[in-house]
């Protein structure tokens, strides 16, 4: 295997946990530790595969910080018939939450120590779900896409109503058919959007951007673009001998079209001028506003966003500490995700008639989720709660379709200015790895003293700083990071989302301005509560024994990261930004287009009907 | 040394803590036995920082910016004269060298021409925390005599302090030590292990912080270290983990200044959205382009830097408020709003940081630290932040932001003060008069005085630092807080009581009136009263008021200052057993005493032969186009007038026996009560208690924000968590259950609440009505005549109030 | 005229309105003082008569022509507000002073806290 | 250096004793003291009438207040003064307010009286030169009905109409009515039963 090859090396980047469950299947029982170490070492060796894409000379593919475009894209025919590619490739937006997802999934894995109940079992489904989740992150087909969704959600039910605790079966269900309504909202979306995609709408330069067909820029023979079009048109692939036959029907009528699922196409079908998403379709509304509808909700369940939310502290609650932290380190931000990767591109139309809707979901659960973070008793509900209040931000920040309409400087004319849109909507990815890194954290702390003392009554704790001083040190580290303390991670991501607001509107930008108010409110009162006071009057209070190695080791890395990103931001924003400008500029210029179509197609309506009046 | 060495010498005074901070939490505990190196590491580090501020200030930027004689007052103030409108009422009789003065002032008003665009400062970015076209985030440096100066004052304080409090904390190197405030469950005192070398780290990192809030380069920056520092005040005011009353101060002042974070953070959406820019300076890129900073794009140079919203304002201001209304020129007022609301919204995180009114409230909580972190963060430097970045960011503050910061800190001043004349915990009054005082320099931003307002800030750092210090060195003889078991210790503790006595005076402003003598209170107070006299002049009318607070605030201050020292040093000792184990404190505490005692007494003055002295340094910061009188626009009969003006002759004697006569008064109504005992507090308590109540309770704002903020939120939580709850139980059940549910609630809510709720309520008030005026009536002639006394003071001033109205 | 005081010229400048009626305003508010603070109905009274006596000064003042600045000048009605004042003072005082007799026969004390039946 | 001009000095003098003896009344706890005060300030006050030029008011007052006036009341003191009401101490609480509002009015009394420039120092010279006049019989023309101060030339009843005839006549008889008043009151009676609810 040549693992130069992109092809190769992210197929084993993804399928190598997948393997790992396989190899697992044939161990013995009983070896649980050799179990535990086999999956930690799958894991492990996932995340080297990601962090050798850092390094270059290292073997393999590496992954360029300054380019904006797609990376390392590959394709090939998986189910030709329909269009389904095997389709993946990574740039500054999915790399960074590929990278998060295999980093958290090794603190997992080592906070999975404590797990004896069907030990096999557990790692099997917990390695299945690593290649989920990797998978949703660097498909770019949306079959395969949807495949790694569901992919995802199996083991993620089984680990939930088998490993959780006393309500798990309720947790697990809730949990179940939330996320299977989204898949099935994202499911119809799809389709809808599938059955009006037509590829032949698409020129040379969009094919190749969109990964139909590849360009050998090095190498033996550089191409140039359209050399490449013509070799694939020439080539026996089934997509190009139809992609021909259609483009050379002639009578309008007897035309059909070439559908596709690659989302990189479908991403400048959408921006096309006549898009062929933009036909009426439903009450008025055009085929991109409902197929946008559908994604958003089946996004917003996962993010969670209010009014969909409320399975996740139900999940959290149940879920054991593992889970918990892959479930708000990584899961939540898959709703994120497809909302930058998939609803904005493929309908920008019906984005920006809604992306008020959307900001208003973020800025209501951000003040949702504190204010019910405010009134929990249970710490990890409390956590839990403030996940959907902090992944708020994440929603608001990629919502806000914040475009300047002055520029910069004497004398300048009115010109679409991105930047503040572009910030928006970067402080929102900063927020989502951010949050990845600090949620998970709480999450771990908790389940640190609920190993301890089998509660998680914050009215019963109180002086662990006594009892436990250095993992209270780090759990204060780590919540201050989720309370946007400067120089911790949290509060880059915020800062930028709330800053690029006010560009948008003045309202959401103060209720979001005041939800620091509330943030500090849960989280300090959580902290007096659990960590100070005199001592420790709860059950199990001789359980309370200092942090073991094992949990060091967990909550070290991510405080580091937590102080590494909040000090210097330029080390993740490096390998983000140049993707997140692309994307928001070319969106930008799409803006201008369609403003200006709307404002032609408005003066001609004025026209016809002062006609109508004339005559 | 060459002026650009200092951005070098300023990163390592700042950074020089960060070090030592890390080096402690790192190796903690193993740093000596107990963790004792820690502080000596930290102590180390404040003072290379104090040495390095220190070169910076006389190596580096007094040597390439030679002062000029800023306080040579007939001079500035022809200068200011001439941008004002105001008739000038100079007198005739002035002496020989006023008329020497006016021979100057055409010479000082052309130099001052000449320097008013060319205020020294540099600026610099480090790196950037993020990058959006023209938009840019950055951590960088913003350096000029106000950088330097707090950079000087700041870690002078912070090295007496961390001197002092190797001695203070000295029991924290015990293991275990025994708190003996906390009770466990078994009836003992809480032992634990002493944190000594947990407290230096927090010092460290406050310092820090606190530096890195004075060298920030741009507004962002400014806030990162605001809340830095505020972290830090939250874990030294909560450095007693396991008492329940020190972490909710904690947490309280935590969320107090979240709650002004959350105007500033308005304040710097309003600025972001409109200017693109949170830089101070203006920076030239390597390709020799040139990035304008705030300052420059709101009084540009051809605006002869008056405070205009440029163009980018006015369309994002008109964007904001769909506002077409226009000025008297023809231009917009959007761009003024948004001015207003900028530098509203960033004078809401110096309420919070400042502890002005109505976010006051966290600071005397805030006592519950450790006396040196009452000294150093919650009096001479933290709590000064607010105020620092009023004066840092004061080019950008339009006539009507202005107003409302001195209104903030008027109201602030007159409410803290009173509260101080009933406190009976050392450090609870101390915190009081911090507020009161922070007061005095918002009041004195507010009203024009940019120099007066900061250089109170560097006095007040002084000698509260030096209060803090002696009340703490008290504290720790006694080991009490309440002033009701002190009395007597002068006797005990001299140096203490006399470095205190110092303090006293220098608060209340001793020195000998209308001649240039004084403790360092006495030159910054009368400044500020004089500014206020001045304004007060200008604009009439109610805003009289804010020269009469002050100057019933500043007897307030001599009143509730000499309360303190009498009940505390003289007199006869109240609790024999407290007084009998009383003892001075060691040197490693009474020296840094000593030394603030010196700076209490004479950080006012000028070096002799030189031009050195705090205002000169100040005046060479005072940024471009804000010594001229300018004037409102929203509120077109503002006048904010020039500093200058209040060095005028007339103001300057008649401010200067207000202030002496209000503070003579105060200390001998504290003398009268506290040292004669003619009058008994006793008895006047007795007298007054419905007002005592409410001064003891500290005017009920803690009770007022409890019921109507934090009691509804936590309520609004639990709704909203119970709405969930619901969501999920009873989605079913929901509807049906609630229309059955509505109809009949309804008719109870209305017809019990609306309908007989009214006529009662109507008849309740009467009812109340008439009790209260009975009260009135005591039949007691001498309260009669009292009252006909009141009715006649509210009379003149009803009168004068409707004939203000009538004539504005 | 100079408004502003000045020590020097204190007693080579003749004394103005505003003198006198600063020494009024002592007496008045001495008088006011006195009232509200004595116990005794009589130093009650005695107040009263401080009270009328500075605002007698006011009259006087005003009427003097020795004290004219180019102000308001009551002329003769000065002084004769004056006499009439210091007459119904002394009536004032005679009735009183009957009434304090009353008082003290009545309740066999001459504190004026005691009478307090016109309480609400 | 100008010379000093002398009824400044004594106006000074004068000030000082009215204030100052008014003050100790204030301060004063016993009230036989509390009267001889009064005497000597009321005294001062009639010097400083004088000094404004009034003479006769300023023997009226000596003759009626501190002659007539304070002779009843010292009788009333005398009358009254047994052991316990000879020294009534005042409550500091009571003090304390009545400090707060007095140093208020008197703040505000003397920023009115300051705040007229032409009530302040008139010129010297000019004063000097005042011709000296007698007030007595202007007084009694006032009181009884002709005001010489005021001929109205175009009018010249309106100067006889503007006097104080009228108001004499109904002090004399209020004077009349206030005497026979005050003896009634006076008069001793035996002592009835307190009314009902006191």
């Amino acid at each position: 295997m040549n693992l130069s090859d992109p092809i190769a090396y992210l197929s084993l980047m993804v399928f190598l946990p997948a393997l790992g469950a396989l190899v697992l299947a044939f161990f013995p029982r009983g070896r649980e530790d050799a179990i535990k170490f086999t999956a930690l070492g799958f894991t492990i060796f996932t995340f080297m595969l990601t962090l050798g894409m850092l390094m270059e000379d290292a073997g393999g593919v590496n992954f360029e910080a300054g380019a904006a475009e797609m990376q390392n894209l590959f394709s090939a025919a998986w189910i030709p018939s329909f269009g389904i590619q095997y389709l993946m490739g990574l740039d500054g937006i999915s790399f960074p939450l590929v990278v998060l997802t295999a980093f958290l999934s090794v603190l997992a894995m080592v906070a999975s120590w404590p797990i004896t109940k069907h030990v096999k079992a557990y790692c099997i489904l917990f390695l299945l779900l690593e290649t989920g989740m990797i998978g949703v992150f660097m498909a770019l087909d949306f079959f395969l896409f949807y495949v790694f969704w569901e992919v995802m959600l199996l083991p993620m039910y089984f680990l939930i109503g088998v490993w959780g605790g006393p309500r798990k079966e309720y947790a697990a269900i809730k949990f179940f058919l939330y996320t299977l309504v989204g898949s099935v909202l994202m499911l119809i979306a799809i389709l809808m959007l599938y059955f009006n995609s037509d590829l032949t709408l698409l020129n040379s330069q969009q094919l190749a951007d969109a990964g139909i067909f590849a360009v050998a820029a090095e190498g033996g023979n550089p191409q140039t673009v359209e050399q490449a079009y013509q070799a694939w048109l020439a080539s026996d692939d089934d997509t190009a001998r139809r992609f021909q036959e259609i483009q050379a029907e002639t009578n309008p009528a007897r035309r059909r079209q070439l559908h596709t699922f690659n989302i990189l196409a479908l991403q400048q079908m959408g921006q096309l001028e006549n898009s062929p998403f933009s036909q009426n379709v439903w009450l008025g509304r055009s085929i991109q506003w409902w197929a946008f509808l559908l994604l958003l909700i089946g996004f917003i369940i996962k993010v969670p966003s209010v009014p969909l939310h409320t399975w996740l502290p139900d999940a959290h609650v149940e879920a054991p500490t593992p889970i918990s932290m892959i479930l708000a380190g990584v899961l939540l931000k898959m709703g994120g995700y497809g909302i930058i990767r998939i609803c904005y591109p493929i309908c920008p139309a019906a984005a920006y008639e809604l992306a008020y809707v959307v900001c208003g979901i973020g800025v209501v659960s951000m003040v949702w989720g504190a204010f019910a973070a405010l009134a929990q008793n249970d710490f990890k509900r409390m956590v839990a709660y403030s996940s959907v209040s902090h992944m708020g931000y994440v929603v608001l920040g990629l919502g806000v379709w914040s475009l300047g309409m002055w520029t910069a400087g004497p004398g300048g004319s009115a010109t679409y200015n991105a930047d503040y849109w572009k910030m928006g909507v970067t402080g929102a990815m900063y927020q989502m790895i951010a949050h990845g890194i600090s949620s998970a954290g709480m999450f771990f702390c908790v389940g640190v003293l609920y190993d301890r003392v089998h509660h998680r009554n914050l009215n019963e704790f109180g002086g662990i700083f006594g009892r436990m001083p250095v993992y209270a040190g780090m759990a204060v580290a780590i919540f201050f990071a989720g309370l946007g303390l400067p120089g911790l991670c949290g509060f880059i991501g915020e800062v930028f989302v709330v800053l690029s607001v006010w560009k948008y509107s003045q309202l959401l930008a103060v209720v979001s301005a005041a939800v620091v108010i509330l943030t500090a409110g849960y989280i300090l009162w959580a902290i007096q509560r659990v960590y100070l006071g005199a001592e420790y009057r709860g059950p199990h209070g001789e359980a309370l024994t200092p942090m073991t190695v094992r949990e060091m080791a967990v909550a070290i890395p991510l405080v580091v990261f937590a102080i590494v990103f909040g000090v210097y931001p330029p080390s993740l924003l490096n390998y983000m930004q140049p993707s997140i400008d692309r994307q928001v500029e070319t969106l930008a210029a799409w803006t201008e287009r369609y403003d200006a179509d709307r404002e032609a197609l408005q003066n001609t309506l004025n026209n016809d009907q002062e006609q109508v009046a004339a005559k | 040394m060459d002026a650009s060495a200092l951005p070098t010498l300023l990163a390592i005074a700042w950074l020089t803590p960060l070090a030592s901070f890390t080096v402690i939490v790192l190796l903690g505990k193993s740093l000596g036995p107990h963790g004792k190196y820690a502080g000596y590491i930290s102590v180390g580090a404040i003072l290379v920082s104090t040495v390095m501020s220190l070169v910076a200030l006389f190596g580096a930027w007094l040597p390439n910016h030679p002062l000029a004689d800023a306080s040579h007052h007939g001079a500035s103030y022809e200068a200011g004269a001439h941008g004002s409108s105001s008739p000038n009422a100079h007198s005739g009789d002035s002496h020989a060298d006023g008329r020497a003065a006016d021979a100057h002032a055409a010479d000082a008003h052309a130099a001052d021409e000449a320097h008013e665009s060319e205020k020294p400062a540099y600026y610099g970015d480090w790196y950037a925390l993020g990058q959006w076209g023209k938009l840019k985030l950055t951590i960088g440096y913003y350096i000029d005599a106000l950088t330097v100066t707090m950079f000087s004052m700041v870690s002078l304080i912070a090295a007496c302090v961390h001197v002092y409090a190797l001695g203070y904390m000295h029991d924290e190197l015990h293991d275990p030590y025994v708190d003996h405030e906390v009770h466990v469950h078994d009836g003992g005192h809480l032992h634990r292990p002493g944190r000594f070398h947990r407290f230096f780290q927090y010092l460290s990192l406050f310092s820090f912080s606190m530096l890195g809030l004075v060298i920030a380069g741009n507004v962002a920056m400014v806030f990162v270290f605001w809340e830095l520092v505020g972290i830090c005040s939250y874990f030294l005011i909560g450095f007693y983990i396991e008492r329940q009353s020190a972490s909710n101060a904690a947490n309280k002042a935590f969320i107090t200044n979240r709650v002004g974070d959350f105007g500033m953070l308005i304040g710097m959406m309003a600025l972001w959205a409109s200017l693109g820019t949170f830089a101070f300076g203006d920076l030239t890129t390597p390709d020799g382009q040139t990035e304008l900073g705030i300052f420059s794009r709101l009084r540009t140079a051809e605006n002869d830097h008056r405070l205009v919203p440029p163009p980018e304002m006015v369309a994002e201001g008109e964007r904001t408020f769909a506002s077409t209304e226009t000025t008297g020129d023809g231009g917009s007022n959007a761009g003024h709003w948004l001015l207003f609301i900028a530098g509203v919204g960033i004078f809401c995180g110096c309420v919070g940081k400042s502890a002005q009114f109505p976010l006051h409230v966290w600071l005397p909580d805030a006592m519950e630290g450790p006396t040196p972190v009452s000294a150093l963060v919650h009096s001479a430097t933290m709590v000064a932040a607010g105020v620092y970045l009023v004066g840092r960011f004061y080019p950008a503050f339009s006539p009507e932001a202005l107003l409302v910061i001195a209104v903030v800190g008027c109201i602030t001043l007159t409410i803290a003060a009173t509260i101080a004349i009933t406190a009976v915990d050392i450090k609870r009054v101390l915190a009081y008069s911090t507020v009161s005082q922070l007061g005095y320099m918002m009041l004195s931003l507010g009203l024009g005085g940019w120099a007066a307002g900061l250089f109170h800030l560097v006095t007040h750092a002084f000698f509260k630092s030096l209060l803090f210090l002696c009340s703490g060195s008290v504290i720790h003889a006694v080991h009490s807080n309440d002033m009701r078991e002190m009395g007597g210790l002068r006797r005990k503790m001299p140096i203490t009581a006399y470095t205190m006595l110092v303090g006293c005076l220098a608060i209340i402003g001793a020195g000998i009136p209308l001649t240039a003598f004084g403790l360092s209170g006495y030159y910054s107070k009368d400044a500020i009263v004089e500014q206020a006299w001045s304004f007060a002049e200008t604009n009439k009318g109610a805003y009289w008021l804010l020269l009469a607070m002050p100057v019933v605030g500043a007897a307030m201050t001599a009143f509730y200052m000499f309360r303190l020292w009498y009940m505390t040093f003289a007199g006869k000792p109240r609790n024999h057993h407290r007084y009998d184990h009383a003892h001075e404190s060691p040197a490693v505490m009474t020296r840094p005493l000593l030394l603030l005692a010196f700076f209490a007494i004479a950080v006012g003055w000028t070096v002799p032969l030189t031009n050195l002295s705090v205002t000169n340094l100040l005046h060479q910061a005072e940024p471009a186009g804000i010594a001229a009188t300018s004037h409102g626009v929203l509120l077109p009969s503002l006048t904010v007038p020039a500093e200058a003006l209040s060095h005028a002759p007339e103001i300057k004697f008649k401010a200067g026996l207000a202030a002496f006569g209000a503070a003579m008064t105060g200390l001998l109504a504290a003398t009268v009560i506290y040292l004669w005992n003619t009058l008994n507090p006793a008895e006047i308590r007795q007298t007054f208690q419905p007002v005592y109540r409410l001064l003891w309770n500290k005017w009920y704002f803690d009770e007022l924000y409890s019921a109507a903020l934090i009691r509804p939120t936590m309520a609004l939580g639990r709704r909203i968590a119970a709405f969930d709850r619901a969501v999920i139980d009873e989605l079913i059940h929901g509807l049906a259950w609630l229309s059955r549910g509505v109809s009949k609630v309804f008719g109870v809510l209305f017809d019990q609440t609306v309908v007989d709720g009214t006529v009662n309520t109507f008849a309740d008030w009467t009812w109340d009505f008439g009790l209260l005026l009975r009260r009135l009536q005591t039949g007691s002639v001498r309260q009669y005549v009292l009252f006909i006394v009141a009715g006649t003071l509210v009379l003149f001033v009803a009168v004068s109030t409707v004939q203000w109205l009538a004539y504005s | 005229m100079n408004s502003t005081f000045h020590l020097a010229n204190l007693l080579t400048e003749p004394p103005g309105i505003a003198h006198f009626m600063t020494v009024g305003a002592v007496l008045f508010v001495c008088g006011a003082m006195c009232m509200a603070t004595k116990r005794n109905a009589l130093g009650v009274l005695m107040g009263i008569e401080l009270v009328l006596n500075g605002a007698n000064m006011n009259f006087v003042a005003f009427g003097s022509q020795y004290l004219q600045n180019g102000g308001e000048y009551l002329g003769l009605d000065g002084p004769l507000m004056a006499l009439f004042v210091i007459v119904l003072a002394a009536a004032e005082a005679a009735v009183a002073l009957a009434i304090a007799l009353n008082f003290y026969n009545n309740h066999d004390s001459i504190d004026v806290d005691r009478a307090d039946q016109l309480q609400g | 250096m100008e010379p000093i001009y002398w009824p400044s000095f004594f106006f000074y003098l004068f000030a000082i004793l009215a204030c100052g003896f008014a003050v100790a009344v204030l301060l004063s706890a016993n009230i036989v003291r509390m009267a001889f005060y009064l005497v000597l300030s009321l005294a001062a006050t009639s010097g400083l009438f004088f000094l404004a030029g009034q003479e006769f008011i300023g023997a009226m007052q000596l003759l009626i207040y501190v002659g007539g006036t304070l002779v009843l009341l010292v009788f009333g003191v005398m009358l009254t003064s047994q052991e316990r009401f000879v020294s009534m101490k005042t409550m500091s609480g009571d003090w304390f307010i009545g400090l707060m509002a007095g140093g208020a009015l008197l703040s505000l009394l003397a920023a009115a009286a300051f705040s007229v420039p032409q009530w302040g120092s008139p010129d010297r010279a000019a004063v000097e030169n005042l011709p000296v006049q007698k007030t007595a019989a202007p007084i009694a023309m006032g009181l009884l009905g002709a005001r010489v101060d005021q001929p109205g030339p175009d009018e010249p009843q309106r100067g006889v109409m503007s006097g104080y005839l009228l108001h004499f006549e109904i002090v004399s008889v209020h004077l009349l009515v206030v005497l026979v008043g005050a003896a009634y009151l006076a008069r001793a009676k035996r002592k009835t039963a307190p009314a009902p609810g006191v």
